[in-house]
């Protein structure tokens, strides 16, 4: 068939140049380059888990964020008083997802949806950032580790290989496992999605009275595709913890939270590697234009070196002309340039 | 495996570069000066102020001819209030552009971020913000002044003249929490009391209910430990509800994002302070300073802060060290910098103390006066006294955490 | 005697201050094959939609072989074996023609079964060269059977048609006639339409839906000369 | 005694100020299905220019009523020419490009205006009620957002303008039938909400500071309110308002202004999961 085919054509290629970056990017750069490339990864799996959960779910999670957040805390807190970094990192994964299952239910066995579902989410991490956020007093600590509210955690302990306590992660294990996450979850998210639980939540996002009246119960599979994307929201808090030592209540924030909508809108919904694409260039254009901060703050310079600003009309500027986002548009630009591919492409 | 590779494919081109234009070529380089400051997002009302400065203080040195016979330059990273983007410029700071020293940071979270990073990758660091004390590690420098220096200046002073009741409201983080303690500690071992202390969240804006708890309480005077550009709302909604005139405010955090320029005089008049530097301080040094920064930025520059002074004292001090020492090697400059180095900075008399690696100074109580500040009593060399009762880094140069101070 | 497929008591249904269905009993026999007819706004659909759960009554019930469903969802619905194409045809307008077979074959399927049931389905019903379009790109008439397709793809016991000549060209009325007969050899099926030649073509039963309440009940062609029937409904048409 | 009357006050005032924040918003969100998320910098900017328009001289109330709206609904008026015109029906495009407006306002605001800049004080002074003392502002506020919402909904209600935006909204085929061309109402519709939200960041000018980034601390409360409110523009934000307000001053009171976030933002989820239409979706339903 066809269709298979080219897709799995499309894994190959996204593995290879996934592999390529794995291998080459700590040969050819300065560990700093390394370090940067690290956090892209682990903010791609972050990307990934409202691409599922958006792209392919039809669900708008505004608060994805919690999810991510509750992981780090979730780590940082567990490996701060157990030391040992296995039960944590599972922990990691598990919080947030039954997290995701308890607010999952609530969401979808009462029948909230769409923009409504966006503002429940919204409002459910905006609690976590108050909370968390007024946690700044020595009375709030969890165990031997203190929330410290607006300053955060930092200092977090760094995973080490599982139950060899003084086997640690170094900064460039943290590359490889950053860049073997993403490929994994990229290439478990390609399977889940073609499989039939993949298909079916495919349906609902298309037509979900149609699904229901084949007798498939949409809640179960939103509460299910939510669950998953929580998790991986989770894992890649533990890893972002992981990267920088370090975590604080402006993970929960408005801020972040739209920001992982804005990968995936500018990547390109229904597609995984389009929030892959997103988030990198997004990340990377964000601190491309805060490296090169003039040091000038009025006149041109004061415009020109305005990261705001300039990503402000960047944002705009691609919605106008880019609707679709990134991958989408390519696929049609390819489509349209081999005409007889573009059935095969879908 | 790939370490190794890298840094023999390095070491190659180096080997190639010099053998084609002679080692000496890379000792004329320029010295470079990471600063890592928000200058937007919600922390750029202190960000900018303190750039602009550290700015002026590199122009000022290249124009002296350098350091070292060398340029300085800045590489400057706009932090936009982001603290993944602290630790990622850290880290380009320190691994990329390999600067000498990094001067940064403006919250405590953004130091803890950026401390570690650079410990790991050995870059020298400059924390130029008064904070709530207590850091102590040898790869660092605060130049800013803790609760010792000012709040147990303040506190007596006011509650002299004022009466003895203190209500504190404070931002709800390290510093807020902190300073606070500082204030009841202070105000009970002067015979007084505090009444209550409030905590807000940096994003808070309405005050009505706190307004009003405070007027039950009936202090007799109200200590402000409030931060940023959403808390200016306490002192607007305290202003109108007629507070301004009836009960009087200290604090030991109005003013470091200019707060008495964006408020009306009659909103915060009267108003006492405690900080290192003031505009209005009276001494050679300061007077030229202005004259000169004023030529450079214009002389409506609404008003140098003293995160942004701490700023120029902080890149001094470094300068000075660098000319000691003879090197911008970091471990030659912290050597230079724990004899005790000192300047005669805008502020007064500078001096790195070093066992806390935290800097003497002086400091002045004022109070706000028509946009500006009233100096009323100045306290010369005020040493930092919190964090020297946990931080010795003579004895301890391994020492790397933020203690907290119990009392 | 065992429990009718089908079997309504009492079932009403009220919006606010309408009474769009009321006080309807029903029965329909297995492998029966019933057609509704009526003005627009009788009720046929809230009827369908309280078949199938979309809709809960307000008063009396609805069985499924004596098993009360009145309160089910929609989806238990469907998995006891009620099949419904709907008005406007409810497809997935952004996946293939295979694709949304498969998604209904794969509800009651396994394996290589899934594929063997969509291949004969698009023979069924016509569509194997479009298997690869997209749904939504398709014209109205073979969106329709694209829905039909869908239906059957679950294998239900009792399929619900509602309107299905609607927008179709006498050839495929035709081919729709031929394929409702298919089906009612092994299910039963309720046929809502406004088209009386293809009632009469499928010769069956009729159940006469008048502002929500059943009008009557009986034979096709004693339908066609029930004057009441005429009045309410018939008159109407032939003089619209 | 007293301490009833401060507090009765109080909840007055949060539901007001709630109100006045989110009615510009409601419009443009319940009318338009435009999610703005530069809302808040919308609000900003209102500050903005009655503190400069203030600074020039101009009468402060002036400012506030007057020059605030005019220049934020005209702001609106070229946002809506230039970008959201193209993404109607997009409604999850708008949230990037609103998003993108929002950041790009922020970044040409600190640019022009710098970021420290002098702020208008509250005029009117204060009055007391037994051992306390309250701003007068706060009841001017009050009144404020009383005219406020009482005029949308009389225009909507009574005026030409307001039929034709209904239907318009509803059908755009039915106003262009009206002889109305649908592109104009949107025009104005947008413009009306971003100049409502102007007059609320006037008013609220001498409140609460006035600085670029002032927006993110409004606008997930403004979006929560209107979603919680449904779909009648009026009685929606009324409602939910004073729910969303009284719990919000009231937990305030009793606890921290955190805990009254937090009871603010538990009162929201509660109520969507009751309600999931909101307020009006099941009560009210057919207000304005």
């Amino acid at each position: 068939m066809t269709a298979r085919a080219s897709s799995l054509a499309g894994i190959a290629v996204v593995l290879a140049i996934g592999l390529a970056v794995l291998v080459l990017t700590p040969r050819l750069f300065e560990l700093d380059v390394v370090l940067n490339v690290t956090v892209y990864m682990i903010m791609a799996v972050l990307a990934l888990s409202l691409g599922l959960i958006w792209g392919f779910g039809g669900i708008l999670c505004f608060g994805q964020s919690a999810f991510f957040g509750l992981g780090a805390y979730t780590y940082a807190i567990a490996v701060m008083n157990m030391g040992e970094s296995t039960l944590p990192l599972v922990l990691s994964v598990v919080v947030p997802a039954v997290f995701a299952a308890l607010l999952g239910y609530f969401i979808f066995y009462g029948r909230i949806s769409d923009v409504y579902l966006g503002v429940i989410t919204l409002t459910v991490t905006l609690i976590l950032f108050n909370s968390v956020n007024s946690t700044a007093g020595p009375e709030f600590h969890i165990g031997s580790a203190r929330l410290g509210g607006f300053n955060g955690i930092p200092g977090i302990p760094a995973l080490n290989v599982p139950f060899f306590k003084d086997w640690q992660v170094d900064l460039e294990g943290m590359f490889y496992l950053a860049t073997a996450s993403l490929l994994l979850v990229y290439v478990a998210l390609r399977a889940l999605l073609a499989s039939r639980f993949g298909r079916v939540i495919v349906a609902i996002r298309e037509n979900e009275g149609r699904a229901q009246l084949l007798g498939y119960d949409p809640r179960v599979y939103k509460l299910a595709t939510f669950v998953i994307g929580a998790a991986i929201a989770g894992y890649a808090g533990c890893l972002f913890a992981n990267w920088g030592n370090f975590v604080s209540p402006t993970i929960f924030g408005l801020a972040q939270s739209a920001q992982i909508i804005i990968w995936v809108i500018v990547g390109g919904r229904g597609t995984l590697v389009g929030p892959i694409v997103g988030c990198i260039g997004i990340q990377w254009l964000t601190a491309a234009l805060g490296a090169n901060a003039p040091s000038e703050t009025a006149g041109w310079a004061a415009l020109v070196g305005n990261v705001p600003l300039i990503l402000g009309a960047i944002l705009i500027g691609f919605v106008l002309l880019v609707p679709k986002g990134i991958l989408p548009t390519l696929g049609d630009l390819a489509a349209q340039l081999t005409p007889r591919r573009a059935k095969a492409a879908r | 495996m790939s370490v190794s590779r890298r840094h023999f494919l390095q070491t190659a081109a180096a080997t190639a570069g010099a053998a084609a234009f002679g080692a000496p070529a890379f000792a004329e380089d320029a010295i470079l000066v990471g600063s890592l400051h928000d200058l937007s997002g919600g922390l750029d009302i202190y960000g900018k102020p303190m750039v602009d400065v550290l700015t002026f203080a590199i122009e000022e040195a290249n124009a002296g001819g350098g350091l070292l016979g060398r340029q300085v330059k800045l590489i400057n990273y706009d932090t936009q209030s982001n603290m993944q983007l602290y630790t990622q410029f850290a880290q380009q700071a320190a691994l990329k552009d390999k600067v000498a020293v990094v001067h940064g940071g403006i919250t405590s979270a953004s130091r803890e971020v950026i401390r570690p990073v650079l410990d790991k990758f050995k870059t020298l660091y400059f924390y130029n913000t008064q904070y709530e004390g207590g850091v102590c590690d040898r790869n660092q420098f605060d130049t800013g002044v803790t609760p010792a220096q000012t709040v147990e200046k303040l506190v007596p002073y006011a509650m002299k003249k004022w009466g003895k009741k203190v209500y504190v409201v404070a931002a709800d983080y390290n510093y807020g929490q902190i300073t606070s303690q500082w204030v009841k500690k202070y105000a009970t071992e002067n015979g007084g009391e505090v009444a209550a202390i409030d905590f807000f969240p940096l994003d808070v804006t309405n005050f009505a209910s706190t307004i009003s708890k405070i007027q039950a309480a009936k202090p007799d005077f109200v200590w402000s430990a409030l931060v940023g550009g959403a808390h200016i709302s306490f002192y607007r909604q305290w202003a109108a509800a007629g507070m301004a005139k009836s009960i009087p405010m200290a604090s030991t955090t109005f003013g470091v994002g200019n707060e008495q320029i964006v408020l009306n005089p009659d909103e915060c008049n009267g108003m006492l302070v405690c900080y290192n530097y003031f505009q209005g301080v009276k001494n050679p040094a300061n007077t030229a300073f202005l004259e000169r920064f004023h030529k450079r930025f214009g002389a409506d520059y609404p008003n140098v802060t003293e995160l942004a002074m701490g700023t120029y004292q902080g890149f001094q001090l470094w300068a000075d060290a660098v000319k000691k020492a003879g090197s911008a090697d970091r471990l030659k400059v912290i050597d230079a910098l724990e004899t005790g180095i000192s300047i005669d900075a805008p502020s007064g008399k500078v001096t790195i103390d070093p066992p806390t690696h935290h800097c003497i100074l002086d400091v002045h109580i004022a109070e706000v006066k028509d946009r500006k500040f009233d100096l009323l009593e100045d306290f010369p060399q005020q040493k930092p006294a919190d964090t020297a009762a946990v931080c010795d880094l003579k004895k301890n140069p391994n020492d790397n955490q933020q203690y907290i101070i119990k009392f | 005697m065992s429990a009718p497929l089908i079997e309504t008591r009492g079932l009403g249904m009220r919006f606010g201050g309408v009474q769009a269905v009321r006080d309807v009993d029903f029965v329909l026999a297995e492998r029966e094959l019933r057609c509704l007819i009526g003005p627009n706004g009788a009720g046929k659909s809230t009827f369908f939609k309280m078949l199938t759960g979309q809709l809960h009554p307000t008063s009396g019930t609805v069985s499924l072989r004596g098993r009360d469903i009145s309160r089910a969802e929609p989806h238990e619905i469907a998995r006891l074996g009620v099949g419904i194409k709907t008005q406007v045809p409810s497809v997935f307008d952004g996946l293939t023609v295979r694709e949304n077979l498969w998604i209904a074959a794969a509800r009651t399927n396994r394996g290589a079964r899934i594929r063997s049931v969509v291949d004969a389905m698009l023979e069924q019903v016509g569509l194997a060269p479009v298997a690869s379009a997209i749904v939504g790109q398709l014209a109205h008439g073979q969106r329709q059977w694209v829905e039909l397709g869908v239906v059957l793809s679950t294998d239900p016991e009792l399929v619900l048609l509602d309107e299905p000549a609607a927008g179709m060209t006498d050839r495929e009325v035709a081919r729709t006639v031929e394929l409702v007969r298919e089906i009612n050899k092994t299910k039963a099926l309720i046929v809502v339409e406004h088209d009386i030649q293809f009632i009469r073509k499928i010769a069956s039963k009729v159940t006469v839906f008048n502002q929500g309440a059943v009008l009557v009940e009986d034979d096709v062609e004693a339908i066609l000369h029930n004057p009441t029937v005429r009045d309410v409904y018939l008159g109407k048409k032939v003089a619209a | 005694m007293d301490l009833v009357a401060l507090l009765a006050i109080q909840v007055l005032y949060a539901i007001a100020s709630l109100a006045l924040i989110s009615v510009g918003l409601a419009i443009i969100f319940g009318m338009m299905k435009v999610i703005n998320l530069a809302h808040g910098e919308f609000l900003m900017l209102g500050g903005y220019a009655a503190i400069e328009a203030n600074r020039y001289g101009i009468n402060i109330w002036i400012a506030m009523l007057v020059v605030a709206p005019l220049v934020v609904g005209a702001i609106g008026a070229i946002v809506e020419r230039t970008i959201i015109r193209w993404l109607y029906g997009r409604m999850i495009d708008t949230m990037l490009a609103t998003w993108g407006l929002s950041l790009f306002l922020v970044g040409l605001t600190t640019a022009v205006f710098g970021n420290t800049t002098v702020g208008l004080s509250a005029p009117l002074g204060s009055f007391e009620i037994g051992s306390y003392r309250v701003s007068a502002y706060t009841l001017f506020v009050i009144a404020v957002a009383f005219v406020t919402l009482g005029g949308v909904l009389a225009m909507l209600r009574f005026t030409r303008l307001g039929l034709v935006a209904r239907g318009a909204m509803q059908n755009a085929n039915m106003a262009a039938a009206l002889g109305v061309n649908p592109n104009r109402v949107y025009s104005v519709t947008f413009a009306a909400g971003a100049a409502l939200t102007g007059l609320a960041g006037g008013v609220l000018a001498p409140v609460s500071g006035v600085f670029p980034t002032i927006g993110v601390a409004y606008v997930a409360k403004s979006f929560i309110t209107v979603i919680g409110g449904g779909a009648a523009i009026v009685t929606g934000t009324a409602t939910a308002s004073a729910l969303f307000g009284a719990v919000n001053q009231l937990a305030t009171y009793a606890t921290t202004p955190v805990f009254g976030e937090v009871a603010l933002l538990a009162a929201a989820i509660v109520l969507i999961r009751l309600l999931p239409q909101g307020i009006t979706g099941r009560f009210f339903r057919r207000s304005l």
